[in-house]
Order: structure tokens, then C-alpha cells, then sequence
């Protein structure tokens, strides 16, 4: 019994790394611009379908094509923020967010002219094996993820703490008026941020794409969950997303084993209820 | 305590720095009570905590005889307190009749008797031309009026006036001025925290002088203004 | 009330008037499929006023009115199926069940201090939690959905159970329940705080407003207002399912509405419902009609709408249509 | 000047709300004498249910020639109901103001239940082709037929055809566990499940029933919970892309049931299951009414798909193109015999169905006074090489059932 209760602790810590990636993005837009980025799952899903199609054509693991396709990621992320997202930089949450929707549902239908409604697996040659660690039996996949989700995170957290443009962009989210006072190009650091954030997007789908398959539907539910996990971890904290990641990972497995499957989301947004209520800035964010 | 605000030993700190360290005084009805101090001497924390936006660490705090520390704002404007804010807070989106009219509602029970009574204060401070004016179209001294007049409109007893002169000409002061001696002289008591020393001397009865969080000088105009450790600390930099 | 007819300009009045006939005259012109975009038209025209009230008046964002809408529904469609209780009399239930849930979420929300996006967050987990409770909830058949009988022929009223003529009329009434409610809450004392908070919490504090109670007060008869609309679903599509009535998609689509007609304003609320309630319908028609048939290609250009509107009118259509027709308030 | 403006204003808005109702209002269709069925076709083509209801799509297109060739005058419109019930009801309302004579679909129970509505106050029949929930023909629609079996109706006959499974591949298995969605139809299955097992007399033990969230993102939890309890047999009901992460955690988690079944659900046979799993796919098996390979319509509509649909097979696509098929050849019957369009009597001719030659394996279709077909039996299929293949009942099976499973790690 205790030996499969942490062999389901270690997959939910596995996964929830992944997650804690994918949730990463968000929290370091939010915590720079301020913006909450309500398309976020379904770019997740293009990041899916981008992995689909490198490893379809030209039999890229997923764990390889991450890096061009977080490349691509920032270029898009950037771009966007450049045309759609600027002009909406400062303006009332509620309309961001009806700028937002409605890219949502046109990246998803458009996904799903593209491909159709099926699920896109990669059918890699180690996609079912996993390690014997004495009692416990661990995916391969889980681990490969979980470990390239922590190196591309532990390349963003030294980006902004050693470089110019990191140190820059913390000035921003630090203070924006002080930021422009000593000659920050806001407007510039805005759309690498929101590169950096679509990189996380980026990197994290293409790692889903070994855990889960491709398939449009599942834009907002990975949307709703990065919300839970940068609640959880404070929003616009970078440790807290991944702590939050690793924590609705293991409870959700717990409540899962030990109460009732298809339960077990609910702990999630009861903890997420609770987070707010005791520490509204979430475990690891700063004061509101 | 005979006064219709009394603070008795009042301190607070932020992260074990004093910003406010014991500071009593008392303002009589009817008067106007000035405190002043160079920037960062607490002036805005010890308003605060009057107000009710903040909390004392310890001492009390009594208006009208009975106990306000601890109340929510909200609930010391009951009371009769109203106040300004130094950097000012309009509702930007509502006309500066609707402004004022939502401070009148606090003692009016329709929005007709709430209206009339918006009405007379803007036409006391000089606003009525503009009273269908979006406040956020407003200049700043019209916006600093229209701080005054919104908290008019709440009927208080005391009013608490956060630098209400300070980025206004010479002769815009002299109005607001004017404007706030009348008020004085129906029997409105005012506290206020200015740096401008013209209007200072110009309006208060009584000076209280912070530095550092503490008193270092109370009494009226002609014999703070005389003392060494003020001139020294504070307008020695700031102009007469 | 008067009053406020009173400062409508002349026109503006005659418009009024004219609207209002249509849509009482409708039924005799118009056919079954427009009468039924109609009655969507009024639901979310309803369901648009009672969250403006919230998010318009009182400033805070609510992602989670499906919550509201869900227990509404499920609250009076149990009461008529196990109890035999009518819907006008479950509607009363139905209203105080939700308002409890917005009393709820409003108290741990605001009590301890979350706002803006925060607090929108915190109503979509509300909402998540209460699907999934309802998934798991035998009395009213968890996941599996829960079913009101039908009797075509019965045109009883008292139990909501007719054609179509009746729900559209039961909306329509609804909705101009709501509007006159949105209008007079608006020049009360109440609405003038409202204002107050949603423009600086703090300035209003200083003047004297209880900022937390009013925003109980806004949540409670936002969540009460959401949850007659979810009784009117229930009734109306007679069988319920948490994974349909409670989902987030459903918190979105009742809010486009008053974001896109004009956030914040009494007619707000009701142009964005006859916007894009059409919009969506008409869009479908062209697809087919065009030969463009393919699935999703609609939903494309309605979200390309959706941001073209917001890019280009971002405080909502009807403030804009307003000062075209003159019927803004006039400046003295 | 001014009062010309708003006038002008005045005039254009109410042109503006003229031209609207052009766009909406649709010419009415005189119909009287009709030559041909118009047949509405309503399916979720986008949304969350977008698979199955593309799958049902391509039933419906590559049925036409079918029915043509029949000798049957049908004529379809295909509409897209989105996933979501008001969209379902409108489109529905617009259909039959376009002159649709009967309305076939709309795959999911919510769907379909908005549309019911609708076809009971305009009194146009509404011929389900799949959707579960036992309240549709309960409910009391009276312009409702459905040639589909309940939640109930699927698990009985699939617990029926699981024992004739094991008895006939002499496994001895003594425990199972239940894994369902915890959605529409998976809480259908398991309100079946409950009430029927006791009595079924199963030659296993049912150890547990677990729901999942069919939102989840991942099942390895839900199998180390099976595997924590190490059954059998695997009884699951679990949609296409669920199936998929299923499989890959229990072969993950090294976990060897004797049998990996279905009692009445799809799930285990989608393309993308195949694609996924590729030889792991094999030996599942499902008990569920299925296209019968020996039926003459059934043969027709394969040759159809082939030609039409070169990019999907029909094996894997005959069960939602089947029962998509025979609710348009019901229609197109009951037309033939009314002689009419007229709802009252197309309803009258369609409760009287005895139609013998249709796609699905079954008695002839009939409906009882709700509407409903009692008589949908099912078959076993097992994935055999990837393809579906029906082991039983042995009348129409093409290849006997293998079972046990053979182990995870010698398939290539």
C-alpha cells in the first residue's frame, strides 16, 4: 500500500512539473504586463500539434523539437504582442479578456479545420516503457518530460536573474514608471516578455504531446488549469507556478487514489478556494 | 480630552521602521489645526489612522468623546469625519455633480435631497459651470476642489485635508483659502496637512510640526514658526 | 422611474416605444426559427442585465455566473420533478439558493481581501467545483442529466410548460423586468455607491460607503437575477446537465453580451443580446448558404468579431450608437 | 438640418434591422407536393463533440448514393449543431422552416433533446440515430423514434454477449472493476451496470466501480487504482482519446488483465485509438450492436464509404455510420410508405417500421408505442491486426475470439 501511495506521489510530481511549465508562461506575462493570458491553453494545443507534425515529418522527438518550436513560440508570442496585444496593454481586465476569448475560439476551430477532431498521438519507441525503481514503477515518458520541463525552467529563472534583458524586465514588473524614467524600452521588453511566456507555452506543449495526444478540445481545460496552478503558486512568481504545478499534481493524484477519480479536480479548485482565501497572493507570491 | 479629536500616544511602524512614534495632540471645535513636517515625517500616516485607512500599533484615538481607532473608514465617516487624499481620487468615470451628490448621500435619504445639497457646495467652491463635467476632464486645482466638496458633502464635523494647496498658483491658494476660512467661520473644525506655508499661516490656528515620526514642536504659528529646531529642520529648505 | 423616462430626448422615447412594440408584435410577424433566436435574444438580454449589475455597477468581474444560472435551474427543476413544487413559487427558492452561493463566494472573496482577477478566478473555481459536485449528485442524477417530462399537447403556464409563444413572452417580460430594475437601481442611492466603488473602493470608504456590504448587496441580487434565468432554461430545454449548465463556456457566452453592448449602461446589456445573438445565427446561415460549411469556420469569424468590436469600441456599442442618435444625456 | 439627421439615423437603423431579418427570414418552401424527403441532418460537427459527430457526417454523406440507388427520393441538409443545445434548438427551428420534413441525429443526448422539443410542438418526426439516455423515449415525445439501444439496453445485451465471450474462449476469469466516464452516457452505462450485474449471473465478481472525469488529463492514477486492486477484467466505458491514455498506463504499469472489455461502449476502436497503440490496440473487445458484414445495405454502404471516404475505414467508422444509415433509411421507408411529407403521418408510418434489410446486425427495426427499438442486439467485436472484427455471435462473426489477452511486451 505505501509503496504504490508514493509511486503515485512520484507521477504526480512527475506530471506536475509539466504542468508547472505550462502554467509558467502565464504567470510570467501576468506578472510583467499584467495581462491574463485567457488563450493560454489553446496555445498550448498549437504546441501539441506543432510536435505532432515535426516528429509526423521528419521524426523529431518531441524532447528535440521543443527547442525549435519554443524558438518559433517566441517569435510568435512576440509578434502578437506587437499587433493584437499592445494596444490592450493597461486597459480594463474584462476587455483583454473578450480580446483574449475570441482568439481562443478561433485558434481552436482553426486547429480544428486543420486537423480535425482526432486525437494526435507521437508514437514514441519508448512511449510505453517505464523504470523499476525497487517497488515503484515510473514512466519513462514522465521522467523525460518532468526533467526537460525543470532544465527549460531553470534556463528562464537564470535568463532573468544574470542577463540585461531579465534584469530589465523584472525592473518592469518591478516598476513600470521608474522603468521608463531610466530609458527601458517598455514597449520592447513587453513583446520579448510575452515571447518568453509563449516559449514557456511552447516548450510545455511540445512535452504534453508525449504525455497526452494532440486534439483541439483541450485548449480550455489546459487554460483552467494553468489558472489553478498560478493561483496556487502566486501569480507572477516563477518558483510558485512550478511549486504549484507539483502541487495540484500529487493532491490531484491523492484525492484521486484515495477518494474518488473522477473527484478528483474538484480538490483542485477547493484548494485553489482555500489559497485564495488564507493567502489571496498565492503560496509563493508576493503581497497583493 | 475636551477636544473634538484627541490623539493620545500614537505609533506605528512599518517593517520596525517608526513611521509614527507616539504623537498626541488634540484639536478644539472650531479651529484649524495645521500639521506639518518636511516629506516622509508620517504626515500622511497619522491621517491615515485618523481616517481609519490604517490601523494603529498602539495608542487611541478619540473624536467627538468616544473611541475611532480601530473602525473601518467608512465607519468614521459616519461619525463625521471626512477627508481628502493627497494624491487625489475623483470617481473619474461620473460627472462632478454625481461626485459630490454620492457624498451627500451619506446623510440624505433620496437622490433628489442629495442633489440639492451637491448643488450648494459647488456653488461654495466654485464648481457649479462644471457640474456635468466628466471628472477625469478636470484640471488639477479643479479636481483638488472637487476633493473638498465631495467631502463637504458628507456633512462632517471634522475635516481632514491632505495638501489640498500643494501644485496650485499662487492665487488658486488664495482661493481654496478663502473658500476653507468660510467654511471655518459656519463652524466647520479643520485639520490639515499642508506644505504650502502661505496658506498655512494664512489659515491655522495651531501648528503641530513632525519630524521623524515625532512632535517636536506644538503651538500656534508665531511660536513654532520662531523655534530653532524647527527652523532647522524644516523651513530652513522650505520657503516662507 | 418617472424621472428617468422623463431625460430620455424625445426621439429617443419614440425608439423606445417602437422597440418595445416590436418585440411585443413579433410573434405575430415573425416565424418560428426567428422567435426562437428571439427568445435567446431575451435570455441574454436578461441574463446580461443581471451580471452588469455586478461587474457594470459594482465593478467586480464574475467569470462564474454559470454557478448562479446552474443552481438556478437544477434548484427548481428538482423541486417540480421530487416535490411537485411549480416553478413560480421554486423560482423563489431557486433565487434564494443562489443568492446564498453569491453571498457565499462574495463573503470569502471580499471579506479577506480578493479583487480583480483574483476574485474572477476565485468565481470560476466556484463554479468548476460546483460542476463537479453536481456530476457526483445522486438526487439529481450527477452526470447523467436530470429530465423534466414532456406533454406536447399541455399548455399549462403555471408549471412554465407550453410553446413557444409562452417562453418568449415569459422572456420578453423578463427581460424588461430587468432593464426597468437595472434603471431604477441605477439613479438610486444604492447605484449611486455602486458607482463609487467601482470607480476607487477607497475613495467611497472615505465618504462613508461600506464598500463590502454593497457589493454583497450587488452580488446578492445579481446571483438572484441569474438564477430566474436559470429557471427559465430549465423549463424551457426541460432537461439539465452539470457538464452543459454549469460550464465555464456558459459563464462567457451570458457576459459577451453587456461587454460588447456597453458595459455599465442600462441599454447596454440589451443591443450586445441583439447583437450578437443575430450575429452568431446569421453567420451559421451564411456559412451553409456560401457553401463555406465546414465545421468551426463560424465559430472562427464570430471570434474575430468578438475582437474586432472590442478593438474598435472598447467601452461597448451602445455608448457609441447612443451619441449617434443623440441619446445620450444631454449636457446642460 | 438636425432634425434631418436623426431622421436620416432613424431610417437607417430600422433598414438596418430590416436587412437582419432578411439574413435571418428565410424563403418558406411550398410543400405541399413534394417528390423528394428533405431530411435535416443535425450533428455536432464542432465542439467537444466534434469527432463522433464527423464520424456520423461521413455516415450521412456516403448514405445518399446508398439510399439512391434504393430507389429511395431523399434529399439532406447538414447542419452543425456545435455541441451545444442552443444551437441545436434553433438550427433545428430553421431546418424545419427551410422545408426539412423529419430531422435525423443529433448523436449526444442534449443535443438531441433540445431538438426533441422542437419536432414535438411542430410535429416534424425526429429519428434518433444515437443517443443514450433512457429519458428521451420516457420523456413522452410523441414525434420521436429512436433506433438506438438505452444505457440499460447496451450493458444488458453487452453483459449477455461478454458471458458467450468467455464461455466460449474458456477464460475463468473471477474479478473485474467498472471504469466509466463520469459523463452523459458513462453515467448512463453505470445506472445499467448497477442494476443489471447482480442479476446477470457473470461468472466474475464485480470488485469496484470507478468514475473518472472525462476532463481529466491523465489516467495513470485511476490505474494504479485498478492495478491496487489487480482484476481480471477490465470493464471500461471511456471515450476515444481517454481509451487511448487507458491503455498506455496499464501497459506502463506493467499491468496484465485477462481481458481489457467493453460492456456496450465505443472507445475502443477509433482510428486514433489504432494510431496510438498501434499493436497494443489489439484484443480489446466490445460487446455493441455493430454493422452486419453479411447485411446487403451494410455491404452497399461500405462500397460507398471506400469510394467517398479514402481516408477513413469504414470497419472502424460502421458503427456511427450504420446507425447513421439506418435512421435515414427509416425515414426514407416511412416516406415511401406514407406517402407524404406531412409530419402527422410520416410519424404514423414511422411507428409501424418493419424494415428487414438494414445496415446494423438485428431483427428487423421496430419501434415500440415510445418509440423506441427494443430489438438491437449486439455483437462481439475484438481488434484483430487493427481492423474490428466481429467474433460473435457466430452467425456473423468473420473470426473466432481470442482470449486471454497475450502479454503487453510480446506484440510488435
Amino acid at each position: 500500500m505505501t509503496a504504490i501511495t508514493l509511486n503515485i506521489i512520484v507521477q504526480g510530481l512527475l506530471t506536475g512539473l509539466v504542468y508547472g511549465l505550462m502554467a509558467l508562461g502565464l504567470s510570467v506575462i501576468f506578472g510583467v504586463m499584467r495581462v491574463v493570458n485567457f488563450a493560454h491553453g489553446e496555445f498550448a494545443v498549437v504546441a501539441m500539434y506543432a510536435a505532432f507534425i515535426l516528429f509526423e515529418r521528419l521524426h523529431l522527438d518531441p524532447l528535440i523539437s521543443l527547442l525549435p518550436i519554443a524558438v518559433a513560440f517566441f517569435i510568435l508570442g512576440y509578434g502578437l504582442q506587437r499587433t493584437l496585444i499592445n494596444p490592450f496593454i493597461g486597459r480594463a481586465e474584462h476587455e483583454q479578456f473578450i480580446l483574449l476569448v475570441g482568439l481562443a475560439t478561433v485558434v481552436i476551430n482553426v486547429l480544428l479545420i486543420a486537423f480535425g477532431p482526432d486525437a494526435r498521438p507521437v508514437n514514441l519507441s519508448y512511449s510505453f516503457d517505464s523504470y523499476d525503481v525497487g517497488p515503484l514503477i515510473i514512466d519513462k515518458v514522465r521522467v523525460f518530460a518532468a526533467l526537460a520541463a525543470l532544465a527549460v525552467s531553470a534556463a528562464l529563472f537564470l535568463f532573468f536573474r544574470y542577463t540585461r534583458t531579465g534584469t530589465a524586465i523584472r525592473a518592469c514588473a518591478d516598476n513600470l514608471t521608474g522603468a521608463a524614467v531610466v530609458g527601458l524600452n517598455v514597449k520592447q521588453l513587453y513583446a520579448v516578455t510575452f515571447g518568453i511566456g509563449f516559449v514557456c507555452i511552447g516548450a510545455a506543449g511540445a512535452l504534453m504531446e508525449t504525455i497526452a495526444d494532440a486534439s483541439p478540445s483541450l485548449g480550455p481545460s489546459y487554460t483552467l488549469m494553468a489558472f489553478v496552478i498560478v493561483i496556487i503558486g502566486g501569480l507572477g512568481s516563477m518558483a510558485g507556478a512550478l511549486v504549484g504545478g507539483v502541487l495540484i499534481g500529487v493532491s490531484e493524484a491523492l484525492a484521486g487514489f484515495f477518494i474518488q477519480p473522477s473527484m478528483k479536480s474538484m480538490f483542485s479548485f477547493a484548494l485553489l478556494i482555500l489559497v485564495l482565501i488564507l493567502r489571496p497572493q498565492g503560496l509563493m507570491g508576493r503581497r497583493l | 480630552m475636551s477636544g473634538l479629536l484627541s490623539v493620545n500616544g500614537v505609533n506605528k511602524r512599518f517593517r520596525g521602521l517608526a513611521a509614527v512614534s507616539d504623537v498626541s495632540f488634540e484639536v478644539q471645535p472650531g479651529e484649524i489645526f495645521a500639521v506639518i513636517g518636511p516629506n516622509g515625517a508620517g504626515k500622511t500616516t497619522l491621517f491615515n489612522m485618523i481616517a481609519g485607512a490604517m490601523v494603529a500599533d498602539s495608542g487611541t484615538i478619540h473624536f467627538d468623546g468616544r473611541p475611532i481607532d480601530g473602525l473601518r473608514a467608512d465607519e468614521i465617516a459616519q461619525r463625521g469625519i471626512g477627508r481628502t487624499f493627497q494624491i487625489v481620487k475623483p470617481f473619474p468615470a461620473l460627472s462632478v455633480e454625481e461626485n459630490v451628490v454620492i457624498g451627500a448621500l451619506l446623510h440624505t435619504a433620496t437622490i433628489d435631497e442629495a442633489r440639492m445639497v451637491a448643488r450648494d457646495i459647488l456653488q461654495q467652491l466654485d464648481l457649479s459651470a462644471k457640474r456635468n463635467q466628466i471628472a477625469a476632464s478636470l484640471t488639477l486645482p479643479d479636481r483638488k476642489r472637487l476633493e473638498v466638496a465631495r467631502a463637504l458633502a458628507t456633512k462632517p464635523k471634522l475635516l481632514l485635508l491632505d495638501e489640498v494647496m500643494a501644485g496650485l498658483r499662487p492665487t488658486e491658494t488664495d482661493r481654496i483659502v478663502a473658500i476653507l476660512k468660510d467654511l471655518n467661520r459656519t463652524g466647520l473644525t479643520i485639520l490639515l496637512i499642508e506644505h504650502v506655508m502661505r496658506a498655512v499661516t494664512a489659515l491655522a490656528s495651531r501648528i503641530l510640526v513632525l519630524q521623524h515620526g515625532a512632535v517636536i514642536a506644538e503651538g500656534t504659528p508665531e511660536t513654532v514658526l520662531r523655534e530653532r529646531a524647527v527652523i532647522e529642520s524644516y523651513l530652513g529648505v522650505e520657503e516662507l | 422611474m418617472t424621472a428617468l423616462w422623463n431625460e430620455i430626448p424625445r426621439h429617443g422615447k419614440w425608439l423606445t416605444a417602437l422597440l418595445l412594440l416590436v418585440f411585443i408584435a413579433a410573434p405575430l410577424v415573425v416565424d418560428r426559427y426567428l422567435l426562437s433566436v428571439l427568445v435567446l435574444v431575451l435570455y441574454f438580454a436578461y441574463l446580461g442585465q443581471a451580471w452588469n449589475l455586478l461587474m457594470g455597477f459594482a465593478g467586480q468581474l464574475s467569470l462564474g455566473h454559470a454557478l448562479y444560472l446552474g443552481l438556478g435551474a437544477y434548484t427548481a427543476t428538482t423541486l417540480w420533478l421530487l416535490f411537485g413544487i411549480g416553478p413560480w413559487i421554486g423560482v423563489f427558492v431557486a433565487i434564494a439558493v443562489a443568492a446564498a452561493a453569491g453571498l457565499i463566494v462574495g463573503w470569502l472573496g471580499w471579506r479577506f481581501g480578493v479583487e480583480g482577477v483574483y476574485f474572477a478566478l476565485l468565481t470560476i473555481a466556484f463554479a468548476e467545483f460546483t460542476r463537479i459536485g453536481f456530476d457526483h449528485l445522486g438526487l439529481t442524477g450527477a452526470s447523467g442529466g436530470l429530465f423534466l417530462p414532456v406533454s406536447p399537447t399541455a399548455h399549462d403556464w403555471w408549471n412554465l410548460n407550453g410553446g413557444v409563444h409562452l417562453f418568449y413572452y415569459v422572456a420578453l417580460i423578463l427581460a424588461i423586468a430587468a432593464t426597468l430594475l437595472a434603471a431604477w437601481l441605477r439613479q438610486s442611492p444604492l447605484g449611486y455607491r455602486w458607482l463609487a466603488v467601482r470607480e476607487d473602493p477607497e475613495a467611497a470608504q472615505a465618504v462613508g460607503i461600506n464598500v463590502f456590504r454593497v457589493r454583497m448587496i450587488a452580488m446578492l441580487i445579481s446571483a438572484g437575477m441569474t438564477a430566474v434565468g436559470g429557471v427559465f432554461y430549465g423549463f424551457y430545454y426541460r432537461n439539465l446537465f452539470p457538464s452543459q449548465i454549469f460550464d465555464i463556456s456558459r459563464s462567457i457566452e451570458l457576459i459577451l453580451g453587456p461587454i460588447i453592448g456597453g458595459l455599465g449602461t442600462i441599454f447596454g446589456p440589451i443591443v450586445g443580446a441583439i447583437i450578437l445573438t443575430p450575429v452568431g445565427e446569421s453567420l451559421t446561415t451564411f456559412m451553409q448558404s456560401s457553401g463555406l460549411n465546414v465545421p468551426g469556420a463560424k465559430s472562427i469569424f464570430y471570434g474575430i468579431i468578438l475582437m474586432i468590436i472590442i478593438s474598435l469600441r472598447p467601452s461597448g456599442v451602445w455608448p457609441w450608437l447612443a451619441k449617434h442618435l443623440r441619446l445620450d444625456r444631454p449636457k446642460s | 438640418m438636425l432634425i434631418d439627421r436623426s431622421k436620416f439615423s432613424r431610417r437607417t437603423v430600422l433598414a438596418g434591422t430590416a436587412a437582419g431579418t432578411a439574413v435571418l427570414a428565410t424563403p418558406s418552401i411550398l410543400r405541399a407536393q413534394a417528390q423528394t424527403l428533405k431530411i435535416a441532418v443535425l450533428l455536432p460537427r464542432s465542439g467537444y463533440l466534434a469527432q463522433a459527430g464527423q464520424s456520423c457526417h461521413r455516415g450521412a454523406l456516403v448514405s445518399a448514393p446508398v439510399l439512391a440507388d434504393l430507389g429511395y427520393k431523399v434529399e439532406m441538409v447538414h447542419i452543425d449543431i456545435e455541441s451545444n443545445p442552443d444551437v441545436a434548438r434553433t438550427q433545428a427551428e430553421r431546418a424545419i422552416n427551410e422545408g426539412a420534413h423529419c430531422i435525423v441525429g443529433a448523436f449526444d443526448s442534449a443535443g438531441t433533446l433540445a431538438i426533441a422539443q422542437v419536432c414535438e410542438q411542430r410535429q416534424v418526426p425526429l429519428i434518433v440515430n444515437i443517443a443514450a439516455a433512457p429519458q428521451l423515449t420516457e420523456q413522452g415525445y410523441k414525434f420521436l423514434v429512436r433506433n438506438f439501444p438505452t444505457g440499460q439496453m447496451l450493458v444488458s445485451g453487452g453483459l449477455q454477449q461478454l458471458k458467450t465471450l468467455i464461455s466460449a474462449t474458456k477464460v475463468e476469469p473471477k474479478t473485474a472493476v467498472f471504469l466509466h466516464a463520469n459523463d452523459t452516457f458513462g453515467m448512463a452505462q453505470r445506472q445499467g451496470m448497477d442494476k443489471l450485474f447482480p442479476a446477470a449471473n457473470m461468472p466474475f465478481k464485480l470488485v469496484e466501480s470507478i468514475a473518472y472525469d472525462p476532463k481529466a488529463q491523465d489516467l495513470s492514477v485511476e490505474v494504479t487504482k485498478m492495478r491496487s486492486l489487480n482484476p481480471d477484467v477490465l470493464l471500461v466505458v471511456t471515450r476515444a482519446a481517454d481509451a487511448i491514455k487507458l491503455i498506455r498506463d496499464v501497459v506502463r504499469q506493467k499491468f496484465q488483465p485477462m481481458a481489457i472489455l467493453s460492456p456496450g461502449s465505443p472507445g475502443l476502436y477509433d482510428e486514433e485509438f489504432f494510431k496510438a497503440l498501434g499493436p497494443l490496440a489489439d484484443f480489446c473487445a466490445y460487446a455493441l450492436p455493430w454493422a452486419n458484414p453479411k447485411s446487403k445495405s451494410s455491404q452497399a454502404l461500405e462500397a460507398a464509404f471506400k469510394k467517398m471516404q479514402p481516408d477513413f475505414r469504414f470497419p472502424i467508422e460502421c458503427f456511427n455510420v450504420g446507425f447513421t444509415f439506418d435512421a435515414l433509411l427509416t425515414a426514407a421507408d416511412a416516406f415511401k410508405r406514407a406517402g407524404s411529407t406531412n409530419g402527422v403521418e410520416l410519424m404514423k408510418a414511422l411507428k409501424s417500421t418493419n424494415l428487414v434489410d438494414h445496415a446494423m446486425i438485428g431483427p428487423p427495426i421496430t419501434f415500440d408505442e415510445k418509440g423506441q427499438n427494443n430489438n438491437i442486439p449486439a455483437a462481439v467485436v475484438q481488434n484483430r491486426g487493427r481492423v474490428p472484427t466481429v467474433v460473435l455471435p457466430a452467425d456473423v462473426a468473420t473470426m473466432t475470439p481470442v482470449l486471454p489477452a497475450p502479454p503487453w511486451q510480446g506484440r510488435t
